[in-house]
C-alpha cells in the first residue's frame, strides 16, 4: 500500500495501465521505444504493447499532431511526447486552431481525445530554446485542458485522468521532478482534472504554485513556519480548467496570496491566479497579492546566469515575509545550504540531458 | 476528354453529369442569394471546379472519409453531405451541419464520411493522415482522402504528411486542385516555374498521377486506380487536377475586372466548362437526352429550393447554446 | 494639418513613408501587391516601390517568417502581414524560438528589426479559425514588443516606431478598426512604443482596454457620464512592454479598475492589467478590479451566437456600475441602439471577409 | 575516396587534412574534460563527421554566411570561428561567443561569417535562406550555407525553405549530413524505404548532388561545383552527404553498447573515419611525413590546450548580466 515510487515510474505505470485497459491508447513521439525511453517514463512498453503502439515517428511535430487528432477522431487514444517543451512550437497550429477547437466548431459531432506529454527542461545549460514554460499559452486556449503535476501520486492519477478524457490534455511535466519519489499506489486510479490540493494547510498566507514550484513553496512553508508564519500551499494541479473555488477558499481563509509560477513573468499565469483572487476574494485580502515568476528574459545556459535567472526558496520566503513588512532573510542567516549547484536538482542528474 | 468513356456503363456517366449538375446549381443558387446578406459567413465557391469532387468521389462508400479546406461545397455533397444541413449551416442555423458554429467553412457530415473540412490553408491534411493511421490501426478497411488547393501543397505540412503516409503506407489520397490561384496570388509569385509536385511526391516513394481536372472521365479513371492501390495495402497517393475557378476567391461575385487575372483566361477555361462538356459528349453518344437534363435540373432545382427553405426557416441557435460542447463528456 | 483619414490609410502612409526613408524596408506577405492590398493598406505600393520590396510569397508562413528573421539579421527590415492573425500560428517556433531569442541569446552580436502585422478578424462569420485575438501568448514571450494601436494616428505612429525598432514587433490591427478615421499628420512621425494614453480623462473608475476595445469603452464612458460616473479610459496601446506607470498613476487616482480585453478569459492579457494594479497599486483601491472578456470558447460562426459572444457597450456600462453598486441597465433603458446588425462594425462592411 | 584528387595541389590538400584534424582533436579534448563538469551544458560532437564542414567551408570566405544547428562545432571551426570564444562558451563564460548565454547550442561569430547554430530542428534553415534573401536584396554577392542533420529534412520547414530559395534562386546551399540517425531512431521509423531527398529536392527545381561524406575530396569537388553554380546566380543547390556520428548522440560517451546501433555498424563506419583514410592516402602519395602530421597535432594540440586555459579562466558572467540585451537599441 505504501509503495514508494519515482515520478517517472508513476507516468510509465499510468501509461502501461491504460493501453492493457484500452487497446485504443497509443503513444508515440521521437524516441519512444528508444533506449532511453523519454528519460525512463516509456522504458518496457514496446516489450509489452509492441511497435504498433509504442511507436518513434520522423521529426515532423506539425503532422504528427494533426496525426494524432485524425486518428483520435475515429476511435483512437493517442499520447503524443515531447522531449521538451519548446519543441511542440512548430505544432501549434494544429493545437490551437485544431485540436482545441474541434469539437466546439463542428457542434459537438467529433471529440478530440489525445494527450500530449511536454517536459519543462531546466538546468545543466538547457538554455534559451531547451527550458521554456509556456502553460500560460495553453491555458488560454478555449478548449485545451492543461495539468502539471507536482507528485508522484498525481503524475499517474492526472495521466489516468487525462487518457480517459475525451478532450485534448496538454500534460506538463518538469525535468526536475522526474526523480522525485512518493507514494503511488499500484491499482490504476485516477485524479480528477480541474481539481487543486492543499498540499500543506496554513492560516496566515496562501502559496499558490504548481509543478516544481510546489516544491520550492513547500521548503518555503517550511522555514517560514519555524518563524510562525504558517502558510497554506496550494498545489494547483490543473491550470485549465482552473479549480478558482480553491484558490478562493484559501484566500478566504488566509487573506494573503503569493502564486508562484515556474514561468516568465508579463501575461504569465501568476496573473490569472492573482486576478481570479482579487475579484472574488477582494475583501478578504490583507495585503497587495503578490508573485514569483522567472523574469522576461530567455533563459540564459551559463550556470551563472540561469542562476539567477531561476528564484529559489530563499526568493520565496521573503517575498512573503514583505508581505508580512517583515525585513529579507539571507540564506545563511536561514541555514538554507546547497550541498549541491544550483543547476541541478539532485545528485542523480549530470547532464547532458 | 477522356478516351475510354465509351467503355463506361452511360448510366454511371449520367450519374456523374447530374452529380456535378448539382453542384452547379448549388453554388449558383448560393451566389444568387449571397447579396441577400443572409448567408452572413464567408463562402468559397467551386464553380468551375465540379469535376474532380465527383470523379473522386465516385469510387468511395460513405465508410471512407473524407476531409477538406475551405472551398468544400463540392466535396461535402460529392461524399454524400446532407445539403439542407449545409445550407443551413451557412445560414448560422441550428439545423446546420455543426450547429450554426462553422459556417460555410467548417462543413461535417459523419454519416456520410465526411470528417470535416477547416480554412487553415494545410490544416487537414494530417488530419486526413490520421483518420487513415486510426482507421488502419484498429484493422478496418477504409480509404482516406484529403482535398486541398494547390497553395497547401506549399505549406510544410504537406511534406511532413506525405512522408508519413509514405513511411506507414497508409490508404490516403491526397487530391491536388490546382486552379493556378491562391487568393489573387498567381503561382508564378509562389513556385519556381520548375517545380513539379509530382517528382516531388514521388520522391517520398508515392503513387502520383495528374490529369485534367475537367474532365470527370479522365478524374474517375485516375481515382479508379489510386483507389485501387490504396485498397491493395499498396500505400498513398497523391493525384493533381488541373482545374479553374470562375468566380472571386470568396464571395459570390466575379472578379476578372479586378486586374489579377485576365477575362481571356477566364474565358478560356470556361469553354471547357467541366458539366457543358460532358453534357455535350454524352448527347453526342446518344446517352442523353435533353428531356432528361431538363427534368433533372428540375428535380434539383426542386430539391435546392426546398433545402432553402429548410435553412431560411429554420431557428437560431439559442443564445445558450453558446457555451456548449466546450468539451465532450 | 486636420487632415482626416482612415485607419487604413493610417497604415499605408507609414509604410510608404519608412520605405521612402529606408531603403532596407520591404514587405511581404500573402496577397501584399494583389488588387486588394491586404484590406487597402498596401495598395499603391507597388507602383511605388517596385515588385522586390512590395511582395507576395507562397502559403509557407512558417519558412517565411524566417526568411525576414535571416534577411533582418543582414541588414533588411520586413514587414511581413497576415491577413488574420491565426494564420500566424503555423509560425510560431520562428517567433518565439528564433526572432524573439535571437539577439539575447546570441549575447546581443545581433537584432532581429522585424515587424508582424496581425489582423484580428470580427464579424461576419469568420468563426473558430478567423478571428482569434491572441495578444496574451505573444506579450508572453520576451523579447517581443507587442502594439495593438486604437486611432489612426497610432496606427500611423507606431508603425512608424515599429518599423525603426530594432527588435520584432508583433503589431495587432482590428479589422473593425480598419474604416474608423481620425486626424493624422501628413509628415512621418513616431509614437513610442511602451506608452499607453488616457484617451478620455475621469476620476471614479480606470477603464483600460487596447485597439478595438478602447473605442467600446469610450462609448461606455459617454454612457456612464451621463450618469455621473466619471471613468478614466486608458489605451494601453501597447502590451509589451507594459506601462505599469500609467495604469497604477490612474488607477491611484480613481480608485477602481475595470480591464476591458478582447480576447478569451483565463490567461489573457487583462490579468496581467489587473494583477499590475493589485501588486502595486492595492491601498488604493476602492473596490475589487473587474475585467470584461470574451468568454474561454473558441469563436462561433453564426452571428445569432456571435452577438452573444462578443461584449458589448451595455456590458462594459453594467460592470462599472455593480462596481459602483448601481443595478444594472438595458440597453433600451439607455438608448443604445443598434442600426446595422451586430456583426459588422459600420455599413461599409459587407463581407464576405 | 575520390578519383580526380591526384590533379589537386597537395597544400590545399593537406590543409583539408589538418583542418578535419583539427576539429577531431577539439572534440576529443571536449569529450576527453566533459566529464569534469565545468562544461555544464549539452554538446553533440561530430566526431566522425569532420569531412563535410571542411570538405564544403573550404570554398567559403568569411564574407559568405554559414548557419547550423545543434551538432555545430565542427562547421563553427571550419568557418574560421574563434575557438577560444566557441570553448569559453561551453564553459558558459562572459567571454564565449554568446556571452555564456548559449552554450554549445547557440554558437555565432560575425567576424567568420558564422551566422548562428540553434538547437530546435530546422530552424535555422529558413533563416539562412532569409540570409541570402536579404543579401540578394542589398545586391551583394554572399553565399549561404546551412548545414543540417538528415532529420531536419523531415520538418516541414525544410520544404518551404526549398521552394522559397527555388523561386528566387537564391545564393544558398543546403548541407545535409546523413548520418542514418535522429538521436537513436534509424531511418526505417521516419521515412519509407523509398524516400529519395535527391529526387524531392531536384523536384523543386534545385540543383542536387549527394555523395560519401567521408571523403573531404568528393565533398570539395562536389561543393565546387554546387558554389559556382549559385555564384553564377543560377540559384540554390541541395547537398547530401551519407556519415556516421561515432559517439552518442549528446554527450562525450560511445553509447553502441545500448541496443540502438550495433558496434559492428560502428566499426564499420570507424575504419572509414574521413581523416585516417584521407591520411593514408596522403602518405602513399607522399604528400604528406608522418613528420608533418606530428607537429601538425602537437601544434593545434597547444593551441587546444590555450583555448581551455583561456576558457576555464575567463570570468562567468556578472549577475546584473541576467537583464542586457534582452531588446536591441
Ligand atoms: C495558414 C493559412 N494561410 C493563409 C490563409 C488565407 N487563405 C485562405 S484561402 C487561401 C488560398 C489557398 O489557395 P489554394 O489552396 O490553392 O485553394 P483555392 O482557394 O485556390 O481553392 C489562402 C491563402 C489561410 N486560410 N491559412
Ligand atoms: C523541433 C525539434 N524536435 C526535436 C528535437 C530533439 N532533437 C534534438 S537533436 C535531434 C536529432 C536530429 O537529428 P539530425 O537532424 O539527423 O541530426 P544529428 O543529431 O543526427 O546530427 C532531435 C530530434 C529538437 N531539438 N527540435
Ligand atoms: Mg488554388
Ligand atoms: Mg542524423
Amino acid at each position: 500500500m505504501e509503495r514508494e515510487i519515482s515520478y517517472v515510474k508513476a507516468i510509465l505505470e499510468a501509461t502501461a495501465q491504460s493501453m492493457a485497459e484500452d487497446a485504443s491508447v497509443y503513444i508515440m513521439g521521437l524516441g519512444v521505444p528508444d533506449p532511453k525511453g523519454i528519460f525512463g517514463t516509456t522504458l518496457g512498453l514496446k516489450e509489452q504493447f509492441g511497435n504498433q503502439r509504442i511507436m518513434d515517428m520522423p521529426v515532423s511535430e506539425s503532422a504528427m499532431t494533426g496525426v494524432a487528432i485524425g486518428s483520435a477522431m475515429v476511435g483512437m487514444r493517442p499520447i503524443l511526447t515531447h522531449q521538451r517543451l519548446d519543441f511542440i512550437l512548430v505544432s501549434l497550429d494544429q493545437i490551437i486552431n485544431n485540436a482545441a477547437k474541434w469539437h466546439y466548431m463542428f457542434g459537438g459531432k467529433m471529440s478530440v481525445p489525445i494527450v500530449i506529454r511536454l517536459i519543462v527542461g531546466r538546468g545543466w545549460g538547457q538554455g534559451p530554446q531547451h527550458s521554456q514554460s509556456l502553460q500560460s499559452l495553453f491555458a488560454h486556449i478555449p478548449g485545451l485542458k492543461v495539468v502539471m503535476p507536482f507528485t508522484p501520486y498525481d503524475a499517474k492519477g492526472l495521466l489516468v485522468s487525462a487518457i480517459r478524457d475525451n478532450n485534448p490534455v496538454i500534460y506538463i511535466e518538469h525535468r526536475w521532478l522526474h526523480n522525485i519519489t512518493g507514494i503511488v499506489p499500484e491499482k490504476i486510479y485516477t485524479v480528477p482534472l480541474g481539481k487543486a490540493r492543499v498540499v500543506k494547510e496554513g492560516k496566515d498566507i496562501t502559496i499558490a504554485a504548481s509543478s516544481y514550484m510546489v516544491l520550492e513553496s513547500m521548503k518555503a512553508a517550511d522555514y517560514l513556519g519555524k518563524d510562525g508564519i504558517f502558510a497554506e500551499v496550494l498545489d494547483l494541479r490543473t491550470l485549465q480548467p482552473l479549480d478558482r473555488e480553491s484558490i478562493i477558499n484559501s484566500v478566504e481563509k488566509t487573506g494573503r496570496l503569493l502564486v508562484v509560477d515556474g514561468a516568465c513573468h508579463t501575461a504569465g499565469f501568476a496573473a490569472e491566479v492573482m486576478a481570479t483572487a482579487t475579484e472574488k476574494a477582494f475583501g478578504h485580502l490583507k495585503v497587495s497579492p503578490q508573485r514569483i515568476t522567472y523574469p522576461d528574459l530567455p533563459t540564459p545556459t551559463s550556470p551563472a546566469l540561469a542562476n539567477v535567472y531561476y528564484p529559489r526558496v530563499i526568493n520565496i520566503i521573503n517575498a512573503v515575509r514583505s508581505m508580512f513588512r517583515l525585513p529579507g532573510r539571507t540564506e545563511d542567516e536561514l541555514g538554507i545550504k546547497h550541498d549541491q549547484p544550483l543547476d541541478v536538482p539532485d545528485k542523480s542528474f549530470t547532464g547532458p540531458f | 476528354m477522356g478516351k475510354c468513356n465509351n467503355v463506361m456503363n452511360p448510366d454511371l456517366k449520367k450519374k456523374l453529369l447530374f452529380n456535378m449538375l448539382r453542384i452547379r446549381l448549388v453554388e449558383e443558387a448560393i451566389a444568387e442569394r449571397y447579396s441577400e446578406k443572409k448567408m452572413r459567413c464567408p463562402v468559397h465557391l467551386c464553380i468551375g471546379q465540379e469535376a474532380i469532387a465527383i470523379g473522386v468521389c465516385a469510387h468511395l462508400s460513405t465508410k471512407d472519409y473524407v476531409m477538406s479546406a475551405h472551398r468544400s461545397h463540392g466535396h461535402y455533397l460529392a461524399k454524400g453531405g446532407d445539403l439542407k444541413a449545409m445550407l443551413a449551416e451557412i445560414y448560422g442555423k441550428v439545423t446546420g451541419c455543426s450547429l450554426g458554429r462553422g459556417g460555410s467553412m467548417h462543413l461535417v457530415d459523419l454519416d456520410a464520411g465526411f470528417l470535416g473540412a477547416t480554412p487553415i490553408v494545410g490544416g487537414t491534411i494530417p488530419i486526413a493522415v490520421g483518420a487513415a493511421f486510426g482507421s488502419q490501426m484498429k484493422g478496418e478497411s477504409r480509404i482516406s482522402v484529403v482535398f486541398m488547393g494547390e497553395a497547401a501543397t506549399e505549406e510544410g505540412v504537406f511534406s511532413e504528411s506525405i512522408n508519413f503516409a509514405s513511411l506507414k503506407k497508409l490508404p490516403v489520397i491526397f487530391v491536388c486542385e490546382n486552379n493556378l490561384y491562391s487568393v489573387y496570388s498567381p503561382l508564378s509569385v509562389r513556385q519556381s516555374a520548375e517545380r513539379n509536385n509530382s517528382a516531388i511526391v514521388k520522391g517520398y516513394g508515392i503513387y502520383t498521377d495528374k490529369g485534367d481536372g475537367n474532365d470527370v472521365i479522365e478524374i474517375y479513371q485516375k481515382m479508379e486506380n489510386a483507389v485501387g492501390h490504396a485498397r491493395q495495402g499498396l500505400g498513398p497517393a497523391y493525384l493533381e487536377f488541373d482545374t479553374y475557378r470562375w468566380r472571386e476567391h470568396c464571395g459570390p461575385n466575379y472578379d476578372n475586372n479586378i486586374g489579377y487575372r485576365s477575362e481571356e483566361e477566364y474565358l478560356d477555361w470556361r469553354k471547357r466548362c467541366p458539366i457543358t462538356c460532358f453534357e455535350e459528349i454524352l448527347k453526342q453518344e446518344k446517352v442523353l437526352s435533353d428531356l432528361e437534363v431538363k427534368e433533372t435540373v428540375k428535380k434539383i432545382t426542386a430539391e435546392i429550393e426546398g433545402a432553402f427553405n429548410f435553412a431560411v426557416s429554420s431557428p437560431f441557435p439559442p443564445e445558450k447554446d453558446l457555451y456548449h460542447h466546450l468539451y465532450a463528456y
